[in-house]
Parts: C-alpha cells; structure tokens; sequence
C-alpha cells in the first residue's frame, strides 16, 4: 500500500545522541520516576524485570492517536481508518527494524511473550509433533516457556527435556550438546534470564538445534529490552518479547517467525481480520501475518510499542547495556561489601537483574522493608519456580535495572538493606 | 480533490459499459485476481499469438474503479506485444504504488485513474486487473485454472 | 484482599444525569469529533459498529495510570504494583457491575470478542464436544463466532448447524427450534446484528438450548456497547466482548462466564500468572479467573475499559438507546425519502447499525464519496460473508451510531449521499 | 509507618524461635495451607478433646510476618474451646480484612499485627495460618490428609 506519510511521529528526545547515556535527561522521559511513595521518600524503581516505566514520548504518542485517529485497522475507507491502518503497519515496521529484519510481515502482534510461545506451541507443535519427539527447554525458563510445552506434551505424549545449570548458574553446554538430538524436534530457550540476568550463549545453542534439524525458539522478554537484537545473524525461528518490558506498554507483544515457517503453520487464533473468505462450513485464511492476528488488534498498543522500539534505538542499545553493565557491577560490589548477603549466579557479567538474598531475612520481608524505604524491589519465585530449586531455594529478592536507573538509586538500595539487616538484627 | 474529480465520465462509462466483458473460449492465459479485503474477483482471458496480445477479455464485479480500470485496460493493451504490455503494466502501477509522475504519453485515458493514489484504501481496486494481467502474461503456469491465492500479497 | 483506597477514579462527568441525553456536552467529551477530515468538513463518524470513538475521561485515565501506577500486577510487594493490581482488579469489579455480575472473579480478561470465543471454543470445546455433536450458530455471525466453531468441528468431527434468516431479516425462530436438537452442544449466537442492527430473542433462544441441554453461547459485541445488559436474568454460559466498542481501548475484551463452567474447564493459554506451582514436567492451576489469564495482561486496557464501563453506566443506557432508536428511524425516514436506496433488514426497530446500498453505486464508491464528504463510513462485508450471501448481497454500506451523533450527523451523511447519486447520474 | 514499627521484637523472637513447630503422631484434625503466590505453606495439626483444642503444632517455613502469626497462634488457641477458637479467628480475620478496630482485649499479643493491614500484599502471610486452623477444624473432611488447594481462593 501507498503510505506516503507517517501517522504517528517518531519521538522527540531532548537528550544528547552521543557519549555517555545521559541518564538525567533520560530520567526526565519518565513521569513514574517523579512519584513519592512509601513514608514520603522519592521512588527508587528495581523492577523493570517485571515491567519497565513507560516514557511520556510514548505515553503520549497513545493518547493523541486516541484523540485523533481513534478508528479499526483494515478494511476501512474512511480517512481515519486509513490512518489507523497507517499507524499499525508503521508500527509493524519499527519493530521490523527494532529487530534487524527486512520482511515486516514475519512481525506478528500478539498480547505478551506467553501468548507468542503458546501460538508456536499449538501452530506449530500440534500439526508437526508426533508421539514421542522431544523438545529441549532448560531448567532456567520461565514458567511461559515451560507450561505451553507440558501442555503440548501431554496432548502429543511428547517427552520434554530440561538443560541443567553449572554451579555458576549458567546453562551446561555439555548436558545441553548430550540431550539435544536426533529425536530433538524443538530447542526453545530463554536468551537472557529474568532472576540472575545471565546472557545464554544462543550462537552455540543455535547450532546443538540446527545440527539435529530441531526448530529453535528464543524467548527475548528481556533481552529484547536489554541488548541489541538482530535476528539476521541469531539463527532461531521464533523470537518472542513483550512490550511492556522495553519502555512500551502492556498488551502487546510480538512473536517473529521466518516466513516460510509461519506460511506453512496453520492459524491458531481464527476468526474475522485473519480470513480470506469464510462461508459456513469452511473458511480460507489471509496471508501473513493476518492469519496469525485473529479479531481486531491492539492497535494503540502497536503504536506505543513502535514508539518505545525508537527510544530505545535513538539512546543506543549498546550504551544502554554498558550502563546497565556498570551499574550492576556496582550493585554487585556494594551488596558483596555488607556481607551476609548470597547473590544468585557466578557470573562475571550480568544483564538487567541480579536475584540475592539477606542470610536471616525472607525474601518477602527484605522487599517489604526495601519498599518501605521507597525502593521497588520483587521477591519470589519471579516466575521460574524450578529455577529457584535448581539454585537450591524456594525465593529470591530480585532487582532489576533499565536505562533509567543511576548509581544514586543503588546507594539507596545498599541503605535499605542495611535498615532491613538492622531491623532483624544481622 | 472532491470525489467529483475523480469519478469522471470516463470511469463513469467504462463502469455502466465495461468493455469486453465476456467468457473467451480458448484462451491461452488466464489468471484469476482475488482481493478478499474487499471482494473484488474478476477472471481474465488472453489470447496471445505470435507473441501478441491476439484477444483479452474478463468476467466479474466491482466498484466503480475496480471495473474502469479492467475495462481501460482491455481496450489498451488489445494488439500490443508482451513487451509493450509489460511495460504498460509497470507504468500504470508505477504512478499509483511509487511517487513517481505518471506518463500521459504511455497512459493515455488511464491517467484519469491517477486520483485513486489519494485514497489508499482504493488503490488496489485499479491495481488488481494489472497484476492479473501480469500473472496471465508472465506468471508461471497461468496457462492452468489457476486460482492465484497469492495476489493480495503483491498488493499489500 | 483489602483495598481501601480506589487507585482509578470514576470519571467525572460534566454532563446532567437527568431527562434526555445532553448530546452537545457529550460530543465534548470526545476528542476526536474536532477532527478536520477531507476537503476541509468537519468528522461525521458513523462507524462506531467497527470501533468507538474514546472519550477523554478514558484516555486521561489510562494515561494517569501509565503516568503514575506504571508496574506489574501480581505478587508485587512494592506499592506501585500493589497499586497496579488493585487498579486491575478495581477494572474487574466495574466490568462486572455493568454486566449486573456479583461475582467478579467470573470476569475474565481477553484481547477481543474473538480471543473469547476461541477460548470457549478450545477450552470447553476440546474437552467436552465428541463426534457427531452439534453446534447450533445462525446465518447472521460475525465470522468470529463462525470460524473456530469450523475449526473445532474439523478437529472433533463436529456437526455445525445454521440458523437461516427471515425476508426482514431476523432469525428465524421456527427454524432454530428445528436445528436445536438432542444432539446440540452448543448454540452460540450473536445478540445484536452488527449489520443491520437486529436484535436477537435472547430469552427465546436460550430457552430453546435450555431445552436440549446445550451451552447458550452469547456474542456480546454490539450489544454490550448498546443496551443494558443483565447477566443475572440473560440465561447464558458465556458472554463476549470487545472493550473498543464500548468507548474503551483496543487490546482489551471481557469473556464473562459461568463460575462453575470455568472451574471445570482446563485452560487455553497457559504460562505464567495461571499457574499455581510449576514443575518442570507439570504444573497446577490458579483458580478461576487467574486460570484464563496467562502471561501479564493489558493492564492498562483493563484500567481503561472500566473508566470506559462507568461512563457508559453514568449516560445510562436506557438513555443511550433510545437516543440511538431515535437517530435510527430518522436516518431510516430520511434515506427512504431519497429513493433508489435499499435498506437491508424490514424491522420496525433497529440499534446501533443500518445497512444500505445506493442501487447502480458500489458500496466501495459509496463509502469513497462519503468519506470525501467527511462522513465516516464503512463498506463491504462487515465480517459477515454468509449474512450478505443470506441477503443476497456481496457487500453493504454500513451506517453506525453511538451515544455522540446527531441528527445534524444524519443531514450531512444524507446531502453525501445525494452527492453520490448526483456523481453518479442517478 | 516505617518498618521498624510493625518488625518488633515480639514478631522478630517468634520467627526467630517459633513455637510448636514439630509434627504430630496422632492428631485429631490436620489441615494444609498454601499460598501458591508467595510459595509459604504450613500444615497444621490439632488434637481436639471433649470440644477443646488439648495440643496444636505446625510444620512450615514462611517469612518472619506468616512465621510470627503462626507462633502465636499456636500459643494463643492451645486450651480454647472450639466456640472460643472460631470467635479468636474471625476476631484476628477481622482485624485484618475488614475496616473494624482490633479488640485487644480478645486479641492480646496478636494485635503486633495490625500492621499488616497496611501492606495489601502481605496481609496474606499473616492470615494464612488462620484460614488453615479454621479449615483444620470446621472444614468438612479435615481429618483426612487433604491438599487444600482451594484456600487461595478464600484469601483474594
Ligand atoms: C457481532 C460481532 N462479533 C464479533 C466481533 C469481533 O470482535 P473483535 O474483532 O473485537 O474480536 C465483532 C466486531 O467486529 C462484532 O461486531
Ligand atoms: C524471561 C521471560 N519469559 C517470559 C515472560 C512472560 O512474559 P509475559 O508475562 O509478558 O507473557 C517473562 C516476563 O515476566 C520473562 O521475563
């Protein structure tokens, strides 16, 4: 189609494009940051694991397409449907470049990561996997990439197959390169942990996959918020991520896959928006990616995840990863410096999150205590319970950074936890 | 523009009198053109002898655009060689899918389809008859009863 | 839990809650209808049946969330996210308010009216539907209440049934007590025609699946923006809607259903938030509505649709509708008077839609002009194919209307109508 | 309210030294209670003579709030009549869930978490184990081993 202008605007920053990240100016984007909390302290947010801020370049992006183009994508005449439309395959391509991929019609929108790996898991699985095919997953995903998978199983008497970690709490190659084989007929692996922010080495995974002709599937939830992706040169299939974890928001996500493997998948989700022609009995479906987005989309939350997929192109993935980088290996030293408190993962880099615990203190005491403080922080099994028992533990205290973090809130994490050891009196 | 400038009389005529509009009985080419977002499908006959557009005719329904453009189309391209169609069929698709100007000498009575690039959504309805005819022309296999499924994505 | 404080407050309204609808103060309301649109003409926007226009309380409210409460909902210990639950569970509890529901743990939140309906489909479906039983739908659907039924049927060698209409276009009844039989599962049926407008006997038709012991299956789209709905006293299983229709945002819908039907059912999307404890083999489920909700929701949809639920309930919808019969008939008296118009459908009372054709002018060029004469239109199918062929049509113009349009809206969709026939000779 | 106050020492000594946390050979009534947001779960044991509450053990790990609340309870109700336990718990329930004014007079020590209440997401951990005792001795079928997988159900 002919889209000569651009419905939505690409965002305006104010901050600087080169050096250093300039994270004051940054912080400015976030009206979150701006927030009092508990006991009339300033909010130190360490959550962006769970979700990440939204900045107002994209908050407000999705309000003035409500205000102004408020309409239904395909199909419409009318200007403001046309302009709706406009705005959603726009979005589609920034995600496209956001990505490194050319053809913009292997991006699907779906609602989050789950949904991405469940419509693989269905789509894909339940026409090509046949009694007892394995799948390979690690001990180390989360609960989304595992239960899709048991479910696929149970429905194909599949067997599924879990990559242990090392002490240091990496993914054991040897194991993997041991269970990954000839009857292995899906690969599908966390690329950057949400508990200990350990980075998976997918290039060697990748090719335990593809050396046995197994599909390999990538669920970049955090990655895809963290580090520069480019899916020219990550040989996987699928790559999953939700919107809310890079700076955009929630309801939306997007699951890529190779054309050829999507055109050959049979729908999952069916209805109107994804059919060619339907009568009674039988219908036909729509090409990619509309067979795969059944009824209408989230359209403003398109919009808003293309916003934030440009923010975070114009602060630079890789300045943002090496200030995330210092940043946790300064958490890292403080927290070691206090003593008494065991962090999760031997790592000598660590991406986006590190999971500690207080020795003495329950996870969910230290994160109320730490709230208390004004510092948003999350205990619990973060979604990976059999993580946690693979470490040897029931729960963590989890933090968790974006580009909006600074030292100062780590300084105020450190005091925190020195109130909570002073409090049970470590 | 006001619509009145783009519905003109000769879209009008071409709309209430669509030219060659009629089965052929042995055609050498034929490529169905589907659009399902809209539901525009016609079925176009060619006859090609000695490496010329012998007879071309079309069966089907649309809008007032959709049947203007195959209509033109038939009248034009009737007697030219498959080089001077293909280039036809690019020029015409050119000034309704690139910025490009359209080229009144080649077009002819088809720039009065030119305003059609204002309206997006309407775009496919005029460029559905070409890339039919470039499917029957040159696409492979066409000579079957081929229902082309894959049309509506050359024109996304 | 205990929630004392409301985090999402009700919208204000400037507008009186009393006598007939103040459509002038409501028309402030919504941003978009100071849109210039083509040639200079001010919007006419009569395609709410394809998608509402928001009303500022709603954008305000869901940007004041993103601004201020931005963080996941679920087992966060830190005040933002506990705030963010109480929003979304706040969100639950109006949708089932303005449903008449008192239990509001049978809300479930989904995509769209389609994601419903396939989850009724699967999950209900999959484990309860065997070869040979018989789903009993109409002509008239939407396709999203036509193709996963196709689906499952493929998949379970199931017997679909279609409910024909009458020459005015209604379903026909004696029919239907025909086609709903002994061996019928589930009849699943659209509540109000988003073509021409009809409404369905409810009470009769699930008097007729009560009968045979089958599921009564509503599709909510349209009605649910349009009139009152009691869940209490229509005697139904499942109830579905799209919160875009229903002056809320896109990505969000609502599949209401029974509380012990949904206890019995497995789950449709499964990962993380629906599970109680994950093992890496398997894993057990939250309960009910937890269960259906897999991965992090649209959070912020949810927020928006209840603002978007309160409103509506504020302009009450007895009010709305009538306003809304009111605009009908004359858009019907007038478009009569003009002759060579074909109106689809001989009801004597029509909500939210008309579809018309101009004889001799192509729905498509109809809704061109229209939209050249800043009327928001919308032409072809509708997502109905099999109700067109049942009409004998390939496609329609359709008109829609919603609590914001005016009679003034109707003179100027009819002078753009004239204009069409005068283009076109007629 | 700063942490410092709800963590007092009193909360700090039971969950440092919890009492009654042993199993039990031969109780009259056990019940399991879950928390599968939090991951705390405890078993109760209860031995009931003639109408009263004769001994009461727990085994379980949990945090210092659902720790604390489980120690004292098994101080609390050891001796109660089952009337007087059923009062105790909706009395403590009460405190916790509704808006009413904790009655010190019933609620002695307990009322070191009142606290709680301002803490939406750990209101849980203190009231879980008196769901569980009122499972454990008014649920039906209690004295059999019995997963309650519904609990959670009951603490939204
Ligand atoms: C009657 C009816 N059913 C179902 C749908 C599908 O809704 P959605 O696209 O939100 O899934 C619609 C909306 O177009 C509708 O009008
Ligand atoms: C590694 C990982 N995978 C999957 C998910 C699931 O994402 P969602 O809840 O958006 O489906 C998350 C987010 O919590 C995650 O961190």
């Amino acid at each position: 189609m002919n889209e000569s202008k651009t419905v939505v605007q690409e965002p305006h920053c104010n901050w600087s494009k080169e050096g250093p990240l300039d994270v004051a100016a940054i912080r400015a984007d976030f009206p979150v940051l701006e927030r009092i909390v508990r006991n009339g302290k300033s909010l130190v947010y360490l959550d962006s694991a769970a979700r990440s801020l939204m900045p107002i370049q994209v908050i407000e992006a999705m309000k003035h397409f409500d205000s102004n183009h408020c309409a239904n994508v395909h199909r419409g005449i009318h200007l403001l449907s046309d302009e709706a439309t406009g705005a959603y395959e726009e979005a589609r391509a920034r995600i496209a470049s956001y990505l490194g991929v050319s053809d913009a019609g292997e991006i699907i929108f779906v609602r989050n990561t789950t949904e991405a790996l469940n419509l693989v898991a269905y789509a894909w699985g339940i026409h090509n996997l046949r009694s007892g095919d394995e799948i390979v997953l690690s001990v180390m995903e989360h609960h989304s990439n595992l239960v899709p998978w048991q479910q696929i199983a149970k429905m194909k008497d599949l067997v599924l197959k879990h990559i242990p970690i090392t002490p240091s709490g990496e993914l054991d190659l040897a194991e993997a390169e041991r269970l990954i084989g000839q009857k292995t007929k899906i690969v599908s692996l966390v690329h950057m942990s949400n508990v200990i922010g350990v980075l998976n080495p997918m290039d060697d995974l990748s090719r335990m996959a593809r050396n046995v002709g197994a599909l390999f599937v990538v669920d970049g939830s955090q990655s895809a918020a963290h580090m520069h992706i480019d899916l020219s040169s990550l040989d996987c299939d699928f790559f999953a991520f939700s919107g809310y974890k890079m700076l955009g928001p929630t309801g939306i996500g997007v699951l890529w896959g190779k054309r050829t493997l999507l055109e050959e998948m049979p729908p999952f989700l069916s209805g109107g928006s994804m059919i060619e022609e339907v009568g009674l009995m039988s219908s036909t479906w729509a090409p990619v990616p509309q067979k795969f987005e059944a009824g209408t989309p989230n359209i403003t939350g398109a919009v808003g995840l293309g916003i934030a997929a440009k923010y975070i192109q114009r602060m630079d993935r890789n300045r943002t990863l090496a200030h995330e980088h210092n940043l946790i290996s300064y958490a890292v030293e403080r927290l070691n410096e206090l003593g008494g408190i065991e962090i999760y993962g031997d790592l000598s880099e660590r991406a986006s999150a590190i999971a500690f615990n207080i020795r003495g203190i329950h996870p969910h005491d230290t994160a109320s205590i730490l709230d208390s403080e004004g510092v948003a922080a999350r205990a619990g099994h973060h979604c990976a319970q059999p993580f946690h028992v693979a470490l040897g533990i029931d729960s963590s205290t989890r933090v968790s950074f974006q580009c909006y973090n600074t030292r100062t809130d780590i300084d105020r994490l450190i005091e925190a936890v020195i109130i909570a050891k002073e409090i049970f009196g470590l | 523009m006001t619509l009145k400038d783009l519905y003109t009389d000769v879209i009008l005529d071409h709309y209430k009198n669509p030219r060659n509009r009629r089965e052929m009985e042995d055609p050498t080419n034929v490529a169905n053109g589907h659009n399902p977002l809209c539901g525009d499908k016609l079925k176009l006959y060619v006859n090609v002898e000695n490496d010329k557009i012998a007879d071309i005719s079309f069966i089907g329904q649309g809008c007032a655009i959709h049947t203007a453009s195959i209509s033109i189309l038939t009248e034009k391209v009737k007697g030219l060689t498959l080089d001077e169609a293909k280039e036809l069929i690019e020029s015409f698709i050119g000034m309704l899918i690139e910025n490009g100007e359209a080229d009144e000498d080649k077009l002819g009575e088809l720039v009065v389809l030119q305003g059609v690039k204002e309206l997006h959504a309407r775009v496919k309805c005029a460029t559905l008859p070409w890339y039919t005819l470039d499917l029957a022309l040159f696409g492979e296999d066409v000579s079957a009863e081929d229902d082309i499924k894959g049309l509506e994505i050359r024109l996304k």
